[in-house]
């Protein structure tokens, strides 16, 4: 891994123009990262960011990074290929609620027992935008959209309170509202040695309901560092992700103390113990030779 | 002497049948002789009908054989189950468990009258010998040598390694119930001697294996690092050898939560700049498909094996069949060219594999190997492989020049344009799989879509002047053809030896590159074509569809087509091919002179 | 007076270019003009460029139409992308903001001196008008209403309709804007008079919808009581359609997680006896792959809805193509027939749309109806449509007689058999994909399997025999022929006609069912045909291709391919096909005469 | 619904046999089934069993139910869209670890999220039965199969406290070790009015590991009934499921003490609201008419 030197925020900024609506919170996201990333200080060739699609999956070709917009749900399955196939990089996933909790739900899961450095930001807007305004799966129950004239009749699904249940190291939760702290709470994502989950309430200013406008969000965020919450204590921080939705709390819900072993470090050593004395590779048919 | 023989076993679970096949295939392969061994299960996981078929030879096998010569049912439930699969002929002597009660002039198979019968009381052999029943499949192999001489010394040879760290009394008691069986077979000859002549090579070192474990190793050997997949039958062994090897050579694999993120992870690796797999079964494949879009138009190298097994949907798990090939070759939406190969024994499993490899890494694409269960499963005797002769491709890299302004997907006069991966100083672009720009910047520009789709279509143009990736044997110029790929080809290579020395002129076109379809390759070989059979196990005859689609058949040529599970012999294929000559002549009278 | 009109506008999102289109049409529609209108849009989904094509005429409309008669530019960045799809051509007139500060000499459109070109103080006149930019779209209604004489009297009284609720002020203000562009035309009068002629059937009352609802309603008017879905452009608003009407009729919508569980739950809906349906895109449709296969095996009617947009993977997701017909027949591993049907355009997508509910509910099968974004999303006028015409089927159910010892999965001699459902007493059985017996018990036989994938594919015969499923237009005697499915076929309808003016003697086909492949239907169609075209956006000749695999073309007959969001001219396939004439001509001479 | 009349538990054993290894945990799970079903009434021909691809998903094939043995990691779509079609029907699901906590992991939440009264059995016997021992989602870090000779390098995953946290109204476990025991669960899950998730430990014998045995099972068993633990208290559910894997509670974790109204309710009153009035279906195209 490179020394890290000096860089700055617009180092991680590429020339592809923003797509995003006048006022979309992922403006305020894509800020956050570039900001993040000039604190670590890898040089962008270092860092691959993946992501699903949707609007926010758009975010990796506004960075100098290596992006990978991929397909609808699987930002994380890619990413992981990525850590594995080159544990030195710096892996970033992002996406939205839908692509991270609905098609891509499966997934997290897995990612999270598998525990790889990957950092994952979920930009969180309560709607489908890309497709124009749909139920997401973190909707409310009655929401109205296109596709639910009369109401949602579902419960939406706790990003937060899953991932903790999933046994997540680090999880966190940041808003656009104040973008110095998801700065600094993406830096500490990124720095966490093992999987590492951050939701960002990130407006939709076009299909998004009043109550989710930055307005609405701040009048209901509270600050976890000022409830004095203890981030290592995980079932503390359960009890306080099932307000998701009706409270927007902001900062580190859960940081293990003690952070268990990476999959990439097990592999590392499973290949150094092996890799003595295995025959080179021309000579691997060897295995089948009876005599 | 005899030069070849084909053994069909088949009993219950506990019976043992399936081991005792492996250890007669690894005398026979000590003894020197080629050899190959199928199984075939059902659906139970334990207890349920099993059964393998053991083909030996003096000479290469070319696959494991039509009828049997040698029937052995140590109860007739579990052996009728295999139907087709163990066929009994005039010429097939048949073995059967006396405790079964079936006398010897009706056992329960119909429209057929085996050379010979013998009902034997293998479980009370057994019994009296080794004290269990356990030793039932030590007295079959006990008979097997007394009758038809294979494997008197090796097979016990064999057992005794195996059996050494569970105690000599162990090894003794088998010694006595393989003894026994020898005996039987001594005291009851043969009507007429059946005995397999002495292999030629005897002692050359030969290799024994499957082909999943073939395609593993193949692609550790051509630099693959990373195996991301999901378990299904009949492919799961592939992710279980680089689970036990990829290690030793700096690789990973990741057992995914399912098909999607197993070739999703494969993707990922690629994309950072490594050799990747994925390997799947039917359904597997169908949910890899998203995936495999994304990564032709990202233009991404990765190699997919599909190991066909009985569809549509979850269908005949455990049986071999050819429908996959529709599905290789155009599942996924959108415009896209995506090279399919075939390979058609567990020796060229080898070669196909790298090739695929290199196929992917020059073409940047997702490149499909289309096996099968026959060939996946089965063990094979195969002579050393030269590894030095094998060239491995990498991705083509960007240099100092191209990494001036890089154009990810400049369109260069190849269609290839250099890639870079994560970690490389200067190469950053954007990956995706929205349509884009040079630069691979997202676009919905109907001229830039035309031309990305022309660049992604035409570089493959090489690939289809290919002429190595298709075998021809028999006479360049016969006037009757067959075609076949995948383990039905190594049935074909059989019919053809068959045919010819029945007079017959024809040749044999085995194509390793299904798809894209090189027209060229087959025009050329059909120029001399009146008629033919395009043999396929695949009940909508795919391959057979895929070939009109590209080019127009001779009139004569047809297809000779059915669904998996129901293995064609290389009798009835003759028999077509003599049908088609008839008509013929009867068509152009004299036109063909049987040759000489 | 002219009888047609074709109008392109385009402007960045904020303009009201759309909806200034909409409001046309509907104008148009209450004056009792036939009309269409389609739209594009760029990826952004504010802001972004966006434009209309609103055709407008006094005969039934077969198209959006080919070059533009009247084109309007709010800025030319926005225009300029459209390319392809707003062609100006020597006989448009064009009408651009004048604030652009483009002078009317030096517009940028390369190689094509229009008509005539305006530069219209847009912007000012809304801003003097209504005191507001945002009324700029009002000022170009005035525009056409006094150029071409559409909606003088109907556009304000639908934006009053509109404004109602916001006011009388607003509603004056756009009164004055209208009439603002009204008096500018009034005062630059065209060279040459280009109003349109009075509608004939003015007054009968015109329906007007697009693809999308159109499908979704024709679903429910054909018994669907289940869709379950997941949101994707361009096919969103057909679930969006249920989600607004299903309810009122008993039936319920599942908006799932995902594409794989949303056709999971259509398949489970139909196992329960509903009848049930599924809408996607490309990148759905690949993931559903798995799930169709399973409906296949397992003999459940199911619909399943692919609006085609750019592909592969991502693609273009707001640009039309003819690429996933490969998808739509031949994903999903395994032997498996899947019909395959094509609406041409609005108005037949209803009738297309409930044939595909009677195929899959007699053939106990899943059904794709491949429409396009073009036809999904662009909006027609129709004339009422008697709904009692149409016949609705309802899957076989077993009697009495047929319960007695049950078997789902009997062979009949029409090899389809009767289906219970949940709920009915003695009617259970086990749904498998696994293969299975007649009753369906899971098996791994070969001779069942063979069985039951005859049974599966021969029950589709009749499908084959259907005419009324095949589409003839033009002399049915005549050597020239052109083929073309889905939007394409309306450009090519407006081609044959353009092409018969000329003295050609061309025919039309144009197929409803893709798949499976009638042969004898193109085989009579083409008795007659020396040469032809087959046309579609495809960059592969997906269909052309398709037709190559089951049938031989007669060798003139050739394939017009291209990528999507590249439109057909009607023109340019007129030009086509007199090249293919005059290449004939040169081949036999005197063969063809001109008619007169 | 027609009345529950009386039935026997032989009365829902189809005449199938089953093929499963001799001593396999789930002949047990189906005669657990069979009692549960008798003693609710219902006609088989009322009940939809489906399940997705696994030894365990042959089940439905060994009752008399309506049967659905679809594709892997698929039952609880296809169960959501039988429940949607014909709500008064009893419906079933069944799987494997695997089968449902693996590739089917990402259906899971959204079923709960939208409470259908559908009852969802697993059988878990951390390891691939049916593919021959591969590992599984719920096999333990460290453990060797035939993908992983050298030892899993993934903690398993936690089914109970992840449908606990998914927000599951019924959540329970049992075992073989007390059929009578698992009888009852699963008739006390079948009539909770919503979705109902019995976790149960089913043995391989041909795959699974000694401690994974019956005997190794009823070791760490604990009832907990006899630990008093209260079932409508969550957030203890959610601290007691945490021992997954260590302990092997039976019982009920999680019963909500006001079940919410299910999905398919929700759907009935809409209906009845929005039936009033509404155009017959051959009108619809009435909807597109502009005068
Ligand atoms: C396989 C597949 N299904 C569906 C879509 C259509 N689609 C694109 S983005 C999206 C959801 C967008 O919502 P979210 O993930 O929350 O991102 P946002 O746009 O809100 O940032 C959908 C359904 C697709 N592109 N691919
Ligand atoms: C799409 C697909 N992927 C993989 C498989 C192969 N497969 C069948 S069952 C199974 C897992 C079995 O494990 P589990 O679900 O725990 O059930 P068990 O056999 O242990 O009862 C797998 C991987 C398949 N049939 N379909
Ligand atoms: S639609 Fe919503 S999420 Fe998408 S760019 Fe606009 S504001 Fe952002
Ligand atoms: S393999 Fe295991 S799970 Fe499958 S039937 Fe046998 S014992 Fe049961
Ligand atoms: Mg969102
Ligand atoms: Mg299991």
């Amino acid at each position: 891994m490179s020394a890290t030197c000096e860089f700055q925020a617009k180092d991680y900024r590429s020339d592809l123009k923003p797509i995003w609506c006048p006022g979309c919170g992922d403006y305020a996201v894509v800020q956050g990262v570039y900001r993040a990333l000039a604190a670590i200080g890898r040089p962008p060739h270092e860092i691959a960011f993946v992501s699903g699609i949707g609007c926010s999956s758009r975010i990796p070709g506004y960075t100098t990074a290596y992006g990978f917009n991929s397909v609808h749900g699987r930002a994380l399955p890619i990413a992981q290929g990525i850590k594995l196939a080159n544990p030195d990089l710096l892996v970033l996933a992002a996406g939205g609620d839908g692509d991270g909790f609905s098609i891509g739900g499966g997934h997290i899961a897995h990612l999270i027992r598998r525990n790889m450095d990957i950092t994952y930001l979920v930009m969180d807007n309560q709607i489908y935008g890309l497709t124009k305004g749909q139920l997401s799966p973190t909707s409310q129950k009655g929401r109205i959209t296109c596709t639910s004239h009369y109401g949602s009749l579902e419960a939406p699904v706790n990003p937060l309170l899953y991932v903790l249940a999933y046994g997540a190291g680090f999880v966190a939760q940041a808003c656009p509202s104040d973008l110095v702290g998801m700065a600094a709470i993406l830096e500490e994502a990124i720095r966490f040695p093992g999987f590492a989950f951050v939701n960002i309430q990130s407006p939709c200013v076009t299909y998004g309901e009043e109550a989710q406008q930055l307005k609405g969000l701040k009048a209901i965020s509270q600050s976890l560092a000022e409830l004095h919450h203890d981030p290592s204590d995980r079932l503390a921080a359960m009890d306080l992700a099932q307000e998701y939705g009706t409270k927007l709390h902001l900062g580190v819900f859960y940081k293990n103390p003690d952070p268990a072993p990476t999959f990439e470090a097990l592999v590392k050593e499973r290949q150094a113990l092996l890799m003595k004395g295995a025959p080179p590779r021309e000579r691997i048919l060897d295995l089948f030779i009876k005599s | 002497m005899r030069k070849d023989l084909v053994l069909g076993m088949a009993g219950s679970g506990g019976d043992g049948i399936v081991s005792a096949g492996e250890s007669l295939l690894l005398a026979a392969a000590l003894e020197g002789y080629h050899g190959v061994m199928t199984k075939s299960f059902g659906s139970q996981i334990r207890g349920g009908e099993s059964s393998c078929r053991v083909r030996i030879s003096t000479n290469p096998v070319l696959n494991p054989g039509g009828n049997l010569d040698v029937a052995v049912a140590l109860n007739w439930e579990d052996f009728l189950k295999f139907g087709a699969e163990l066929p009994v002929s005039g010429s097939t002597v048949v073995i059967y468990e006396a405790a079964t009660g079936v006398a010897e002039t009706d056992i329960p198979l119909v429209g057929v009258t085996p050379l010979q019968v013998f009902a034997v009381p293998i479980s009370e052999m057994a019994k009296s010998a080794a004290g269990t029943e356990r030793a039932k499949n030590t007295v079959v192999l006990g008979l097997i040598a007394g009758w038809f001489g294979i494997g008197a010394v090796a097979v016990m040879q064999g057992i005794r390694k195996r059996l050494a760290k569970k105690g000599q009394e162990l090894v003794d008691a088998n010694q006595r119930a393989f003894d026994l069986g020898i005996a039987f077979a001594r005291e009851h000859p043969l009507k007429s001697d059946m005995a397999i002549a002495p292999a030629e090579a005897k002692g050359t070192p030969k290799l024994l294996t499957d082909g999943n474990d073939m395609c593993a190793a193949a692609a550790i050997f051509a630099g693959c690092d990373f195996f991301g997949g999901y378990p299904i039958t009949p492919s799961t062994e592939i992710m279980q050898f680089f689970t036990d090897h990829v290690w030793k050579y700096g690789g990973a694999v990741l057992q995914a939560e399912d098909e999607i993120a197993g070739i999703g992870a494969a993707v990922g690796a690629s994309f950072a700049g490594k050799k990747a797999m994925t390997a799947t079964s039917g359904p597997g494949l169908s949910l890899k498909t998203e995936m495999m879009g994304l990564a032709s138009i990202a233009e991404l190298p990765l190699v997919i094996v599909d190991v066909q097994r009985g569809g549509p949907s979850t269908g005949l798990p455990t049986k071999s069949e050819q429908s996959d090939l529709f599905a290789a070759a155009f599942s996924a939406h959108g415009d896209v060219i995506r090279p399919v190969l075939a390979p058609t024994s567990v020796a060229d499993t080898f070669a196909v594999t790298v090739e695929a490899f290199n196929i992917a890494e020059r073409y940047q694409t997702p490149v499909i190997i289309l096996s099968d269960q026959e060939i996946s499963q089965r063990k094979e005797t195969l002579d050393p492989i030269d590894t030095s002769r094998f060239v491995i491709e990498e991705r083509l890299r960007p240099g100092a020049a191209d990494l001036q302004g890089y154009k990810r997907f400049k369109d260069t006069d190849t269609h290839i344009s250099p890639i870079s991966h994560p970690g490389m100083p200067g190469g950053t672009y954007l990956a995706s799989g929205i349509e884009h720009t040079e630069v691979g910047s997202p676009t919905n520009s109907g001229s830039v879509h035309q031309k990305m789709n022309d660049k992604r279509t035409k570089k493959f143009a090489p690939l289809k002047e290919r002429r190595d990736l298709f075998e021809v044997a028999g006479n360049p110029a016969a006037p009757l053809a067959l075609v076949a790929w995948g383990s039905v080809a190594g049935v074909c290579r059989e019919a053809l030896l068959l045919a010819r020395e029945q007079g017959l002129d024809v040749k044999l076109l085995v194509p390793t590159l299904l798809y894209p379809v090189a027209e060229q390759a087959y025009q050329d070989f059909f120029t001399s074509v009146k008629a033919g059979l395009v043999v396929e196990l695949s009940h909508l005859a795919q391959f057979h569809k895929v070939l009109r689609m590209h080019l127009d058949l001779p009139a004569g040529v047809k297809s000779m087509a059915r669904s998996g599970a129901n293995p064609f012999l290389p009798t009835e294929i003759v028999g077509a091919l003599q049908h088609l000559l008839s008509e013929l002549q009867r068509s152009h009278e004299g036109l063909l002179q049987p040759q000489e």
